[in-house]
């Protein structure tokens, strides 16, 4: 932070203040053009404007970070109203962006990233129908991701929450003839929609009791009027964290991620990977305040994570597609992140969040070259022998592999996750026991990655279908990555080596530049810097594990199929499935609510109406007969009427 | 004039009228029937006579008057019809006048005395 | 002088097209449209009064005095204190505007679809609009249940004579509901009035008038669910809905769209109006009531409209879900949830006609409303498919759509009365996800089930679904343009209700 | 003059008795006719003689005239009534009349004897406050007769 007098720095503050908003208009604007006009460009001008929209976008966040960091505004961030969204009754939140460290991160990665699958994409779904439809959502995804972490309240955050919840939707049964992916999307689209009903009770909370829904407002009135531990703070802490936990696939609502894998690789990438599951992530830091004042919440939270690490971990163990290993592997990256924050360690979560970004989109993208090279193929069991077809690819997995396990060379992976375990270990208590889960998911980590380099990447092919049974384009399908996805994959490779270096651990001569810049947005914590025994130790102790799990996976599964014995099968079918969890969703609400749905079809209230109407009937066939066109017989009707007339005027 | 107590007229009067309601309700030609509720009308008129006498007032003699020329135009219209209805359906039975309506219940037929 | 205008130019319009279109059937067409191009610029003209831009001498500033910025008053049974008095405020002018902008969209959604009878057809279009902005007009109960009526009759017609398979049925069906809620309104206005005046010994009907009348709570509360018995069967309210089904799917494409746009608002309209602040005391009483039917429709709308098969059902259905957080919000007594409820009502009505016009514009080309028929169509209708997607999305409650922002309003002023109501309304948004998903998909998505060849929407349909789209993305973003109009209404409505549950 | 009511009352139901229930259609005019005499006898015995002048010309002449033409126009047609048949309708009748009897021996103004009213005072009544109902009367005529003309009108 250099030093410069505060008065130099206002007409910069003034100018970030103006045009922020650019960053998600680029690609908003992207989507219009693409939405109105996609129809009638040709490729090269969709992919222009769809990879070109988020590329300026990436320039202008970058621009707004280079202006932030150099010029901090005080406080620590800045925020604008662009208008006033809503105004009812006294609650009035407006559309207004805010400019923090916290933000800046999260929109350097979501354009960054973004931006690299956009240019992936550009040759990865070139032979794909639709091809202006996939940037169009690929656009407004971007875009809505960009609103959700540049919002300065949390119902603007709710637009972009949605915003990417339908882009998931869309993206997921991106390839719509096959009724499968559209199940697929849907399940994506309704699971997340009810963490997104909890988050919104949350916020309705929020509103009532704190009459304001700005982020900054609220964790000022909060901290002021609530009581740590208070039942409101649990209340509205709780809720929120089921927004979060549905959206970043977590325990209990992580069933749709695995299944979201129908989508193109670039999608599960960009938005099942780097960002979108991330935000439950990003809204627990940035409500940081709250689950503060809920420890038991938090507490929670930490839970959630340790547990999510070691399930998830498990399952991707068995998985036989290779984008649903990815998937419970993304789901047990995001563990590790919940579980940081679960301790307070908001900034090393957040910059997990960072380095995940990068691995995990690299082994997506690196995933969806061999997928491609196999012909659509996605079972591991049928590939084999990728490395010697294509070396790059090779590489760039593994360095993505490495990053995931954090063994060093590479960087990213083994600075934050090694910084979360410390943390962990020295917050004490739980904390413990957390780290010792981490360290065992550390394990578990690198073997189920390294299984499945090893049966993919090495052996001989098993399956027919090959890149030259597939022989047109042949640069792009081929075995080697064409330049266009080639570059992408280079830089996040570069990331991934060097990404660490944002905070290496300081026993090895490392400086948290992330965690300060962060700082600025996030609160410290409470928890102790460990002393340097403590921290290489268990440095070690992961390294360890990691290193361990390489030739643990080379003896399993280095022939392919492994020969489990049989009471283990049972267990890896469990585990296969996800632990269940959707057999029993489906028994439990899928199954109920069709089947409540079908029994009533045909409108059970509308009987009673019938029924109402069905009485008049039996009424009217009662007195049908009176009109039965017999002159004698009305004429007798008239007689008896004037009797009984004539007998009431007498008698009474 | 004479000492015939009123309400014996009247009571001659119901008669006649309960009468021609019998005879309306039980008859089946058409003929009959416009003739039974001429009983009847004429039972009606007799009862004004009976009171207007009572009272020594002219209104139930005027009322009579009325109702005669009422029955007169009535006749007139109904055999009219009576004849129209007759070369049309070569009969006079009031119970096969309906037409057309066989959405009448069925049970009801049997139950008329004719 | 102005608000007669807005009654008589579709009534005018109507005729005149009903005869030219005797013998050239586009005449009529162009005279429908034309009579709601017209009300639509005369809405938006005192719109830009009211919000200030322009300064109408005529209009007076809304909540000073008189909560009527214009107002009309003609004698008309002056011995019954009957007067035809027309009143405007925010909350009518919204409701005027949208009336004619459906009105708009329905005369151009049956601009080809409809060839028997034309000039008659739209002579009926153009007199239930006329009723309908009568009834927004109204502030003479005896009026309003002329006008009341009047919608009423040509929506009858409609349904009868261009409906489809079982439009008989359904006519009968939505004529004796809506006949019977509205006898009940009836008897108890007269009620009203001859409690005002063996009161006070004036005959009058006029609404600001009867607002006083001190009865009973028992009366109160009688002649309360009298109006509300009307009100809610119009709406439509959870155990009252089952005619909306039947109207809705046999109805013709415009009038899906003024059934399901217009018509539903009326009740909630009537609500705002007159139900709550002719009886504040008994609304009161009877809120939890209101709210737990509210609550009940919207779970039980979105279950239904999952289990449908007919593409308009569902539709028709949600429209159950949608309007039960109209009740919601009406019945929480907080002016963020009247808000919401009045931009839901507004919110509802352009997404719910754009969605009849869509399915209409479906079901012209494929000849079923059939969803297990259908499938993979995006394939051939790339633009009726994304309008659908947005239309569907809607119905979620997307946010950045305003629908989003009336549910959100709705909620978060029911929360502080009834968090039961709230979190069950809050899961009948997770079953929207899953209607809403399932009918898009089902339609768009997935393999075609039979060889369907259809042109993609025309140039005319593209217009008005833009059109109505647009419209739900910038209220979406900026709901203010509304809320801001119809804030006086709500204090309004709110002051009196205070004031009547204190005395 | 006791005797001539009792008499003619007598006469009076004993024929409409046999007019009710005869097979023929000619007999049973007869037999009103007979009935309509007896009637015009107990009015003129209760003083009011200008209308029973008015009941033999008119009812018992010209109107059962009209029935005379129309059973010379249709032919005679006679249909058997079983007897069960009379029995509903004769409880009825009989039960009206149980009600009237009992009507009229509740009444207060028993033994009153008749007053004759003469014609003149009916035609000044007829004429004078009751001038509205003999022109509706007229009216009624002219209906009838202008139905009975278009009913009777043979279409080609």
């Amino acid at each position: 932070m250099p030093p410069q007098p505060r008065a130099a720095l206002a007409g910069r503050e003034l100018e970030m203040l103006t045009w922020t908003w650019c960053i998600p208009a680029l690609p908003l604007a992207g989507f219009l053009v693409l939405a109105v006009f996609g129809g009638r460009f040709p490729r090269g001008a969709t992919a222009a404007v769809g990879a070109g929209s988020v590329g300026l976008s990436f320039a202008a966040a970058a621009a707004a970070s280079v202006l932030f960091i150099l010029a901090p505004p005080a406080g620590g961030f800045s925020s604008y109203v662009l208008w006033q969204w809503i105004n009812a009754g006294g609650f009035s939140p407006s559309l207004s962006f805010t400019i923090d460290a916290l933000s800046v991160v999260m929109i350097l990665v979501v354009t960054g990233v973004g931006f690299l699958i956009h240019l992936y994409s550009t040759r990865f779904m070139a032979d794909e129908e639709g091809y202006s439809r996939f940037f169009a959502y690929m656009n407004l995804f971007v875009g809505s991701m960009l609103i959700l972490v540049m919002a300065s309240n949390l119902l603007l955050l709710y637009l972009g929450w949605e915003g990417v919840g339908l882009c998931s939707f869309l993206l997921i049964g991106f390839w719509y003839k096959d009724p499968e992916n559209g199940r697929s999307a849907r399940k994506a689209f309704i699971v997340t929609r009810i963490g997104d009903v909890s988050l919104a009770i949350g916020l309705f909370i929020l509103a009532t009791t704190l009459g304001t829904l700005d982020v900054k407002e609220i964790a000022q009135k909060a901290t002021a009027s609530w009581q740590v531990g208070s039942s409101l703070a649990v209340a509205v802490a709780a809720l929120l964290l089921g927004g979060a936990v549905g959206k970043s696939a977590q325990l209990p609502l992580q069933t749709w991620l695995p299944d979201a894998m129908a989508g193109p690789s670039p999608v599960s990438a960009l938005i099942h990977a780097a960002t979108m599951v991330t935000a439950g992530v990003y809204l627990i830091a940035r409500t940081n305040a709250l689950f503060s004042l809920a420890p038991a919440v938090q507490m929670a939270v930490g839970i959630i994570g340790a547990a999510g690490v070691l399930v998830a971990g498990l399952s991707a163990l068995t998985q036989r597609n290779i984008k649903r290993v990815l998937a419970y592997s993304t789901m047990s990256q995001l563990g590790y992140m919940f579980l940081a924050l679960g301790i307070g360690a908001w900034s090393g979560a957040i910059f997990h969040l960072v380095t995940h970004a990068f691995f995990k989109s690299l082994l997506f993208l690196g995933a969806g070259v061999v997928i491609l090279a196999v012909n659509h193929e996605h079972d591991i069991y049928a590939m084999g022998g990728i490395a010697r077809k294509s070396p790059f690819t090779f590489w760039m997995f593994l360095i993505a592999a490495f990053t995931l396990a954090s063994i060093p060379p590479t960087t990213a992976g083994f600075s934050s996750k090694d910084l979360i375990l410390t943390l962990a270990w020295q917050s004490g208590g739980a904390g413990r026991v957390f780290c010792a889960l981490g360290l065992a998911g550390v394990f578990i980590t690198s073997v189920y990655i390294f299984r499945l380099v090893f049966i993919v990447f090495a052996g001989s092919p098993r399956a027919p279908a090959s890149a030259s049974a597939h022989g047109h384009a042949a640069g792009r399908d081929g075995t080697q990555a064409g330049a266009v996805m080639g570059i992408p994959l280079a830089i996040l490779a570069v990331l991934c080596l060097a990404g660490g270096f944002l905070a290496l651990p300081r026993d090895l001569g490392g400086s948290p530049y992330i965690l300060r810049f962060l700082q600025t947005a996030l609160p410290a914590g409470a928890i102790p810097e460990a002393p340097a025994r403590t921290e290489w130790i268990l440095q070690l102790i992961s390294e360890a594990a990691s290193l361990l799990g390489i030739p643990v996976a080379w003896l399993v599964y280095r022939r392919g199929r492994s020969s489990v014995p049989a009471p283990a099968a049972g267990v890896a079918h469990y585990l296969q499935n996800g632990w269940g969890f959707d057999w029993l969703y489906d028994r439990l609400f899928v199954r109920s609510f069709v089947w409540l749905a079908r029994i009533n079809t045909r409108d059970v209230v509308d009987r009673i109406f019938d029924g109402v109407g069905g009485l008049f009937m039996l009424l009217s066939r009662a007195f049908r007969w009176t009109q039965n066109g017999r002159v004698r017989w009305y004429a007798a009707g008239l007689a008896a009427g004037a009797v009984l007339i004539v007998a009431a005027v007498v008698l009474l | 004039m004479a000492s015939v107590p009123f309400e014996y007229g009247l009571l001659l009067a119901g008669v006649l009228f309960a009468l021609g309601m019998i005879g309306v309700i039980v008859r089946r030609n058409l003929l009959f029937i416009l003739l039974c509720v001429e009983v009847m009308l004429n039972a009606a008129g007799l009862a004004f006579v009976v009171a207007g006498s009572r009272w020594g007032q002219p209104d139930g003699q005027v009322m009579f008057i009325f109702l005669l020329s009422m029955a007169a135009a009535e006749v007139a219209v109904g055999l009219a019809l009576l004849l129209l209805h007759f070369g049309r359906k070569r009969t006079l039975d009031a119970d096969q006048m309906k037409e057309g309506n066989a959405a009448s219940a069925p049970g009801s037929a049997g139950r008329e005395g004719a | 002088m102005i608000l007669v205008l807005f009654i008589v130019a579709p009534l005018v319009l109507g005729v005149a097209g009903w005869v030219l279109g005797r013998r050239q059937a586009g005449y009529s067409r162009w005279c429908a449209l034309a009579g709601n191009l017209f009300n639509l610029c005369l809405a938006a003209f005192l719109w830009l009064g009211a919000s200030g831009v322009l300064s109408l001498p005529f209009l007076a500033v809304p909540g000073a005095g008189s909560p009527w910025m214009a107002e009309v008053h003609w004698p008309w049974v002056p011995s019954l204190g009957i007067s035809f008095s027309l009143g405007l405020d925010g909350l009518s002018l919204t409701l005027l505007g949208l009336t004619a902008l459906l009105g708009i969209m329905a005369v151009l959604s049956s601009w080809t679809g409809i060839t028997a009878r034309v000039a008659f057809f739209h002579f009926n279009i153009s007199l239930v609009l006329a009723g309908i902005n009568g009834v927004f007009l109204a502030t003479d109960l005896f009026l309003f249940v002329f006008f009341w009526e009047l919608m009423l009759i040509p929506m009858y017609f409609l349904i009868d004579l261009w409906g489809h398979e079982n439009r008989h049925k359904a006519a009968v069906k939505f004529f004796l509901f809506t006949q019977v809620g509205g006898l009940l309104m009836l008897v108890a206005i007269i009620a009203l009035a001859v409690l005002h005046e063996m009161a006070t010994g004036t005959w009058t009907f006029a609404l600001q008038d009867l607002m006083g009348t001190v009865v009973s709570p028992v009366i109160g509360m009688l002649l309360m669910l009298g109006f509300f018995a009307a009100f809610a069967v119009k709406l439509p309210a959870f155990p009252l809905h089952t005619w909306l089904p039947d109207a809705h799917t046999e109805a013709p494409t415009a009038g899906s769209v003024i059934l399901a746009g217009l018509l539903l608002k009326t009740g909630g309209y009537g609500l705002i109006r007159f139900a709550v602040p002719l009886f504040p005391a008994a609304s009161r009483a009877f809120a939890p009531v209101a709210i737990a039917l509210a609550a009940a429709g919207i779970v039980y709308g979105g279950i239904m409209a999952f289990s449908q098969k007919d593409m308009k059902r569902v539709v028709a259905y949600t429209s159950v879900s949608h309007l039960g957080f109209v009740l919601l919000g009406i019945y929480a007594f907080t002016p963020l949830a009247l808000s919401g409820a009045v931009l839901q009502m507004v919110s509802h009505g352009i997404s719910t006609g754009a969605l009849f016009v869509l399915v209409g514009a479906l079901q012209d080309r494929i000849h079923t409303r059939d969803l297990e028929r259908m499938g993979g169509l995006w394939a051939q209708v790339p633009r009726m498919g994304a309008a659908a997607l947005v239309l569907c999305m809607a119905l979620v409650g997307l946010p950045g759509l305003v629908n989003f922002v009336s549910e959100f309003l709705v909620l978060v002023g029911t929360w502080t009365v009834s968090p039961v109501a709230t979190v069950i309304a809050g899961f009948g948004l997770v079953i929207a996800t899953v209607y809403a998903l399932r009918l898009f998909q089902a339609a768009f998505h997935g393999t075609p089930r039979e060889k369907w060849t259809l042109p993609d929407l025309s140039p005319r349909e593209t217009g008005t679904l833009f059109l109505a789209i647009v419209l739900l993305v910038l209220l979406g973003l900026y709901p203010a343009f509304i809320l801001g109009m119809v804030g006086h209404t709500v204090s309004g409505v709110l002051a009196q209700l205070a004031a009547g549950g204190a005395a | 003059m006791n005797a001539a009511f009792a008499l003619s009352g007598i006469v009076a139901v004993a024929a409409t008795v046999m007019m009710i229930t005869r097979r023929s259609a000619v007999h049973a005019l007869l037999y009103f006719v007979v009935s309509l005499l007896a009637s015009a006898v107990i009015m003129f015995v209760l003083g009011a003689a200008f209308v029973a002048a008015l009941e033999v010309i008119v009812y018992a002449g010209a109107i059962m005239v009209l029935f005379v033409f129309v059973i010379m126009l249709i032919g005679p047609e006679s249909t058997p009534i079983p007897g069960r048949a009379w029995i509903g309708p004769s409880i009825l009748g009989l039960v009206l009349l149980a009600e009237l009897g009992w009507a009229i021996a509740q009444g207060a103004l028993q033994g009153q004897p008749a007053t004759e009213v003469g014609p003149k005072q009916v035609g000044m009544s007829l004429f004078g406050p009751y001038i509205l109902g003999a022109e509706i009367a007229a009216f009624l005529l002219l209906a009838g007769l202008v139905g009975a003309f278009h009913l009777g009108r043979r279409r080609k």
